[in-house]
């Protein structure tokens, strides 16, 4: 047979994520790839029309593991922009600042994440555990380490601890001076070069094509399309940070992309952290009554926000009553996860099918929702 | 004559049992794992590997293949589809095997207990020796696990792999009811 | 009986097997088995005759020791394949010509090998030549035959043209005064030299006359194969032994230009071996037919044969003599396995095999066993003749020779991995589950070769020491044996404690696996799927582009094939272009040409 | 050679595993630390060897198990041909051609028995370990035949004996600095670790050969992943670094050599199989031909 | 406000629109027909909606009718339009906008799977993408219990009996 059909995933060490991608191989060359998604899938945007609003705060963060907050954030926002309240300042600044460390988070693992196709896990294991600093401080202002559910409708759960804003300063203070590490041992790799640089191109005419954004999009198009830059929301235009943009994308700038990134949302972080006012409401009243009972006003809205990966957005419909009618999930990585692991995959070679899947920033909860 | 052959059958028997023990020493400290990151336990799986928590300084570490691993570890909710997959990388692991469960869905079904396409009850379709409770389990409950898990080996305790031996058609039945076929044949999305 | 007696019994036995297979073509298979197992015995008992003379009509003969040893190759491979001729006699246009042909080739080497004047060594050599044309075209291809005829046509030319030239300067055509006489005229000795190692060069498959052995190779009968790569390529190496061993090359060059302690005439044609070792092993890593992969190996092992006879040392040529047996043996028992494979299902494309190991086991094993000696790894035979010719660079210092051997002897592990992974390992196809193994007929000659490579590998002092009288008949210094030892300059070599070690440690393994708990037997396609599940069972066999990644290395290379197509296509535009301006569709082109000529003829022929 | 001289074999592989097993346990406490964590004990490698055999096993056919048994085979007779320091079970046989060669039985072994799993990423990873070969063993061959050329000799004690003779200053990597250190990248590739790993790659391959292993086998794999160290970093000790007048002083050299081969395969990510074969071709190659052209011409650095 | 506005009367000018609602500052939803949602796209990414954002369905069981909604996205004036269509529940067809919107491609699959609505023209849109070996209506569907599907299909742990006594549980 000239092909050989290869699978990667859903349980193959190569594959971030419970997801599973079939290959139709000759020798090296991925001739034919298919996604396979699903086996994440728990029906969400079903369960979310069987819970109160309210109640869904404690299912919407579990979509997608990576990044929980930008869940929270949009759906707090369409709820928002359907009963039309105002959130009060400071809880916009807190949003803003556990969006950002989030995103740090994020990055961080990405960044680290990188040493596992690439074979450098000593990467991994640095970035890892400095994450780790990052989800203390979330479990000292949320309580929770990965699931925080601390953005709700209307502001933030409880304002923050006393003395925090040392710790955060602290803490991303040591990560900048990490970030400089990382990039020595993985990015000034002659070998990381040799695997990275003008391989797992990304045209801006695919980019259109699929749909892709994030940093993906702002790498190939030459553009600063995000949605903090376009349509600003939380406090974001009131910080400023410029974010990395280039017109020829290739496995190595999406991933010099993210240092970048990671340096931005710490500078995002002190800004906010020194502009925000130092005391007042974080949270506004919504209801009253029972909130579990609390009703949105009909309507249909779609909320985005730009989370690590790109546009992520709920489309949040409102009958009325006590349960939302339907909410649809936009996961960021679903453009390049599905379409483009079909049309962008085939033609590169199995060993960098691994490095594809983590430089497009392909997230499997998201997709399967 | 009939005496000689029994006493030999016994001191077999016994040998058998006083290596199984000193085998038991070695799988207790040495615990290969394919972790396969079914779900959100998945993220917690890292720092646990990692510098911080470092499990390898109880000597486990993760494995390619479930071939070559000795414990599963099911980090959370398992659709039907995953299950599937899930039944098979455990049929292909070899005895002895190990499977902790990790968080409320495998328990339970946690919070999707209500969802069309996560199962509920992990333990009835593939043994089950330890679950972890909470959603997500924290570094320190995983780590926490794996302790409870080696002292379970050593005091030969963690018997779920005889148990889906001795009781193949009762774990069989419970996944052909929940998933008519276990192993697909089709080919579903070309 | 005489040699002169077991060449003419041979003949007869060629025109016998005609006639046999005009009434049955099976029986006509099998008589050629008869005929050349009793040749093969008769020559094997025959050892004491060396040295004794003979003549048929004006055909003068000398039975020397290389010739008996080149024989005893040469009857071997033949016999042992001809356990296979009967199976194909079916799928023969003409089985009757097939048989006799066989037989004749056979008769015609051995002829060859005990000649003792150069007109009877051309009459043989021709008669090989010609047999063996015949039957390349019953296989596959018919430009195979061609392209076989062109190349060899180039080799007959040139050694008649030295025959010729030899008599018209010194008055003789016996062998052993004539190549005396050419070590007093260095000139004419290089001439003589390489017209004469041309003819070698050619039939060997040297870079760049290679050409021909893939393409015969892999489209001659697959009974035909083994002996062409086993038998019929060493003939190249007996006419190169006589240029040099015989034909005093050494001394008569000993005033020429030395490059590393080498005559600069010998030294450029190890350069053009060592070329054929990389070249080969490179073509043979990408090549999809298990059979043209074999060839190109032995265009590679034709290298290796080239430098050691080159060296005409102790060790070097000891080396190379021996290679060329175990090669011999090697190559024909792959051959023969592939020919098993072939007969089964029907093709030699490795990407359509697979799993072959599951129905034909014993085929697999003596593929194992013969790619372990084509690769050169202990305990079999390959290993003590490749590790000889190694020593014998290392004493020299031949860096670029030595280069070229390491990397045919480590790329020879790809090449002959490949088949072995992708044919007989790996998934059986879903169509071939049902398939039949080798025949009992098939087994025998494929276990005797087996054998004889274990054999010659652990004890290699008995095949020395014929080697080592070789070498003292040309007056080199014969290698040295100390028991089962081989002692080099730079080291020993004791392959039957290499045997005994590896058997210990293969036991203590053996051991350790069996005192382990029993393993349970699962099916093929039980592998880890990374979950997933099988679909589509024709799917999951790796075999196409086995190398990809290295052979993408060197895609675009130059070749010989493309250079010399080239050179065809232009001969052919050459000719168009001529017909187009001369013999247009319109007269009044032609008309016009003839004018000019005409005038041209006419205004400046008195000076033309 | 009779009977004594295989037990004493026998205990030198035993003397061997333990090493290279304790050295390996070590090893992976320094790459912990490394990593900022605090590792396993240092006997952890013995406990993962004895649990993977101890086991079950699943088997895809005769070949899967003769495979495994050969290679392992190879191997230890391989590891019994070096002599460990002034310890030598069977003088005369530690020629290193043939050292080099019964180490490919134990290759040859290991493929078969891989792509006898009918695994295709098992036949991936064949490919590109065989492929890897040829890119290190090529540049490693051709400085080893400029030594045997200079040295007349081509046994391991030889050598050690020739460089023991001048102290430190006696060392072939001191006198032949470039080939010291084509054969220094050259053991990376033979250890197979990091850049030229591309074989195992799990993120790649899933492991490539190993993906069917468990059990026995896959125990019986470790062990021949040690011996295999073992051989091949005693190369590099002998050849190189003066071998080891007393044992100690092997251990001491073979010690850190292969904890700095370990150190350097952690800081580095991994070469795709294409590029590692063009790396090994450009500089290590030409390092090589040069060193050796040195030896041969000049004979620079010849005592 | 103004460039939508604009946008709007754009629209109107050339299409028939049926509703237009501002759900936000930056966002307009716009109904039309089913069949002029194709011209309607078309327009709208030749104007710099070049992005599709999410395509998804809604089912409006008490009006018997699907709502197919189309978000586009333009990345330089920051609007997001959403463009809804309804469907008859009882056929829903439709034709597909991969022409348009190649992306739309998996979100159509997405929807014939959730909801049963079909896609012509997209012949892809028939396999299944998520489930696996799915045997009911499509789940999205409003009259789709999954609570009662999920107790029929996996058996919930009942607490008063374990059946595997020697589960340890780490609390």
């Amino acid at each position: 047979m000239k092909e050989v059909k290869l699978f990667l995933g859903p349980q193959h060490p190569g594959m971030h994520g419970n997801y599973s991608v079939h290959m139709y191989v000759d020798g090296d060359i991925i001739n034919k790839a298919r996604p396979m998604p699903g086996m994440l899938h728990r029906g969400f945007e079903k369960l979310m029309e069987r819970r109160y609003w309210m109640g869904n705060l404690a299912l919407i963060p579990r979509i997608c593991v990576v990044e929980p907050d930008p869940n929270e954030m949009v759906y707090a926002m369409g709820i928002e922009k359907l009963g039309k309240i105002e959130v009060p300042e400071r809880a916009h600044w807190i949003r803003m600042i556990v969006l950002e460390l989030a995103r740090l988070a994020n990055h961080l693992m990405s960044i680290g994440g990188i040493g596992a196709p690439v074979g450098l896990y000593t990467a991994s294991y640095w970035s890892t555990a400095d994450r780790d600093l990052l989800l203390d401080i979330f479990e000292k202002i949320t309580g929770a380490r990965v699931y925080h559910m601390y953005i709700v409708p209307g502001g933030v759960r409880k304002d923050l601890p006393e003395g925090i804003e040392e710790e955060i300063l602290k803490t991303i203070a040591y990560i900048e001076s990490r970030l400089p590490e990382y990039y020595d041992l993985v990015m000034k790799s002659p070998i990381f070069h040799d695997r990275t640089v003008d391989n797992i191109l990304l045209p801006e005419e695919v980019v259109w094509e699929l749909g892709v954004t994030g940093i993906g999009m702002r790498s190939a198009v030459n553009k600063e399309y995000d949605i903090r830059k376009v349509k600003p929301y939380a406090r974001y235009d009131q910080v400023e940070f410029n974010l990395p943009y280039a017109p020829y994308s290739d496995a190595f700038t999406r991933v010099r992309f993210k240092y970048i990134e990671a340096e931005q949302s710490i500078s995002i972080i002190r800004q906010a952290i020194e502009k925000m006012p130092k005391e007042g409401s974080v949270r506004a009243k919504i209801s009253t009554g029972n909130a579990l009972r609390w009703k949105v006003p009909a309507g249909m809205v779609y909320s985005c926000i730009e989370s690590s990966r790109g546009e992520y957005g709920y489309l949040i419909v409102s009958d009325g009553s006590e349960m939302p009618y339907r909410i649809a999930v936009r996961g960021a990585s679903y453009p390049q996860g599905l379409l483009g692991v079909e049309k962008y995959l085939p033609g590169h070679r199995i060993d960098d099918a691994s490095l594809w899947m983590d430089t497009m920033g392909v997230c499997a909860p998201e997709i399967d929702r | 004559m009939f005496n000689i052959v029994e006493d030999t059958q016994k001191t077999r028997e016994d040998t058998r049992k006083t290596w199984e023990k000193i085998a038991d020493y070695f799988r207790a400290n040495s615990i290969w794992m394919k972790w396969y990151c079914t779900g959100c336990g998945a993220m917690e799986m890292p720092p646990t590997m990692t510098s911080r928590f470092d499990m390898e300084q109880l000597g486990m570490g993760p494995m390619a293949t479930p071939r070559q691993a000795d414990v599963l570890l099911i980090t959370g909710y398992l659709s039907a589809k995953t299950l599937r997959r899930v039944i098979y990388s455990y049929e292909q692991m070899q005895d002895p095997k190990y499977v902790i469960g990790f968080g409320s869905c495998t328990l339970n079904g946690g919070i999707y207990f209500d969802s069309y396409a996560t199962m509920t009850r992990l333990d009835h379709y593939i043994p089950v020796d330890l679950y972890i409770a909470g959603c997500m389990p924290r570094p320190e409950a995983i780590m926490n696990a794996f302790d409870t898990l080696i002292a379970m080996i050593k005091k030969g305790e963690a018997k779920g792999w005889k148990h889906y031996q001795d009781n193949y058609e009762w774990y069989n039945a419970n996944q052909i009811h929940s998933l008519k076929e276990v192993r697909v044949k089709d080919e579903f999305h070309e | 009986m005489s040699f002169d007696l077991l060449i003419l019994m041979m003949f007869a036995g060629a025109f016998l097997a005609y006639l046999i297979s005009k009434s049955n073509s099976e029986a006509g298979g099998i008589s050629t088995v008869v005929i050349s197992l009793i040749s093969l015995v008769l020559l094997l008992l025959g050892k004491s005759q060396v040295g004794n003379e003979f003549a048929i009509l004006y055909m003068t003969f000398k039975v020397t020791t290389i010739g008996w040893y080149f024989s005893a190759v040469m009857i071997l491979v033949y016999s042992m394949t001809s356990f296979f001729n009967s199976y194909w006699m079916k799928q023969m246009l003409y089985p009757n010509a097939y048989n006799f042909l066989y037989l004749f080739s056979l008769a015609g080497t051995v002829g060859l090998f005990f000649a003792a004047d150069l007109v009877t060594l051309f009459i043989f050599w021709e008669m090989v030549v010609w047999s063996s044309t015949f039957i390349v075209p019953l296989g596959k291809s018919r430009r195979a035959a061609v392209v076989y005829y062109t190349i060899s046509s180039i080799g007959s030319m040139a050694t008649l043209y030295a025959i010729m030239l030899l008599h018209a300067k010194s008055g003789t055509f016996i062998i052993s005064e004539a190549f005396a006489w050419l070590a007093t005229d260095p000139t004419m000795a290089t001439i003589v030299f390489f017209i004469f190692i041309l003819a070698g060069l050619t039939k060997i498959g040297i870079f760049p006359f290679h050409i021909w052995l893939p393409l015969a190779h892999g489209s001659a009968p697959h009974t035909f194969s083994p002996v062409l790569s086993g038998g019929l390529v060493k003939m190249g190496a007996f006419i190169a032994y006589m240029s040099v061993g015989v034909l005093p090359a050494y001394q008569a060059f000993s005033g020429s230009l030395k490059i590393m302690g080498m005559p600069i005439q010998i030294y450029l044609l190890m350069v053009l071996g060592a070329i054929s070792i990389v070249l080969g092993t490179l073509m043979a890593i990408k090549q999809d037919d298990a059979k043209k992969l074999i060839a190109y190996s032995s265009v590679a092992n034709g290298g290796y044969i080239l430098i050691g006879i080159l060296m005409m040392d102790q060790l070097s040529c000891a080396g190379s003599l021996m290679h060329l047996f175990n090669h011999a043996i090697a190559s024909a028992a792959a051959f023969l396995t592939i020919a098993v494979v072939a007969h089964r299902t029907g093709t030699t494309k490795i990407s359509e095999l697979g799993g072959m190991i599951h129905r034909m086991p014993v085929t697999f094993t003596v593929y194992l066993i013969s790619i372990i000696s084509l690769a050169g790894i202990p305990p079999m035979g390959g290993f003590v003749s490749k590790w000889l010719i190694i020593q014998g660079l290392a004493d020299k210092g031949l860096l670029f020779m030595a280069l070229a051997a390491f990397f045919g002897s480590i790329g020879s592990f790809l090449y002959v991995f490949r088949p072995l992974a992708a044919v007989f390992l790996g998934q059986l196809a879903p169509k071939n589950y049902e398939l039949e193994g080798a025949t009992l007929m098939m087994k025998i000659p494929m276990v005797i070769l087996s054998a004889l490579i274990i054999f010659f590998g652990v004890f290699p002092r008995y095949i020395l020491e014929v080697i080592g009288e070789i070498q003292s008949s040309i007056g080199i210094t014969p290698i040295q044996l100390e028991g089962n030892a081989i002692q080099a300059i730079n080291g020993l070599l004791n392959s039957y404690h290499v045997f005994v070690i590896f058997g210990f440690g293969f036991l203590i393994s053996l051991a350790i696996f069996m005192l382990l708990q029993k393993s349970r037997k699962v099916g093929l396609m039980d592998t880890f799927t990374s979950a997933e599940f099988i679909h589509t069972p024709e799917l999951y066999h790796y075999s196409h582009d086995f190398y990809a990644p290295f052979e993408r290395l060197y895609k675009n290379h130059p070749s010989v094939e493309n250079f010399l197509v080239n050179i065809a296509n232009k001969f052919d535009e050459l000719g168009q272009m001529v017909n187009a301006l001369f013999f247009s569709h319109k007269p009044s082109i032609t008309v016009f040409w003839i004018t000019v000529v005409t005038a041209i003829i006419y205004l400046g022929g008195a000076r033309i | 050679m009779n009977l004594m001289n295989l037990i004493y074999a026998f205990g030198l592989l035993l003397f061997a595993f333990v090493l290279q097993t304790s050295i390996t346990g070590i090893n992976r406490k320094v790459i912990a630390r490394l990593q900022r964590r605090r590792g396993p004990r240092w006997f952890q490698q013995f406990i993962d060897i004895f649990k993977a055999l101890s086991k079950s096993s699943t088997s895809h056919g005769w070949i899967f198990d003769f495979g495994v048994v050969m290679a392992l085979g190879g191997i230890m007779a391989t590891a019994m041909f070096i002599p460990i320091g002034p310890l030598q079970a069977l003088p005369g046989l530690d020629n290193i051609f043939i050292i080099a060669y019964v180490l490919a039985v134990g290759m040859l072994g290991m493929a078969m028995s891989a792509s006898g799993s009918g695994n295709p990423w098992a036949s991936i990873g064949v490919s590109r370990a065989l492929t890897n070969m040829l890119a290190y063993d090529i540049p490693f061959m051709v400085v080893i035949f400029g030594l045997i050329f200079a040295y007349d000799t081509s046994s391991l004690s030889g050598f050690a004996a020739i460089q023991q003779e001048g102290g430190i200053l006696g060392w072939n990597i001191i006198r032949f600095p470039l080939g010291g250190l084509v054969a220094m990248i050259s053991l990376q590739g033979m250890l197979g670790k990091k850049p030229f790993d591309s074989f195992i790659a799990p993120a790649e391959i899933a492991s490539g050969p190993m993906v069917e292993y468990g059990g026995r086998h896959l125990g019986m794999l470790f062990l021949l992943h040690e011996f295999q160290t073992f051989v091949e970093v005693s190369l590099i000790v002998h050849i190189f670094f003066g071998g080891g007048a007393t044992v100690l002083e092997y251990v001491v050299k073979y010690a850190l050599i292969y904890t700095f081969m370990n150190i350097v395969s952690n800081i580095l990510p991994r070469f795709k199989i294409d590029q590692a074969v063009t790396f090994f071709y450009k500089v290590p190659l030409a390092l090589a031909m040069i060193q050796s052209l040195l030896i041969i011409v000049t004979g620079l650095g010849v005592a | 406000m103004n460039s939508m506005n604009s946008i709007v009367d754009d629209l109107k000018g050339k299409f028939d629109i049926i509703n237009v609602v501002f759900p936000d500052d930056m966002q307009m939803a716009v109904d039309v027909d089913k069949n002029d949602v194709h011209t309607v796209l078309s327009y709208l990414k030749t104007i710099g909606y070049k992005q599709l954002s999410l395509m998804s369905g809604v089912d409006w069981i008490k009006e018997n009718e699907f709502e197919v909604v189309f978000i586009v996205f333009n990345w330089d004036n920051g609007i997001h339009i959403l463009l809804r269509t309804r469907l008859d529940r009882e056929n829903p067809v439709f034709r597909t906008i991969t022409g348009i919107y190649p992306g739309a491609q998996y979100y159509e699959r997405d929807i014939h799977e959730f909801f049963g609505i079909e896609f012509e023209g997209n012949p892809m849109s028939y396999k299944d993408l998520f489930l696996e070996l799915w045997d009911e209506m499509p789940p999205m569907r409003k009259d789709f219990d999954p609570l009662a599907y999920s107790q029929d299909k996996f058996p919930e742990r009942k607490y008063e009996s374990q059946f595997i006594p020697e589960v340890g549980v780490i609390k």
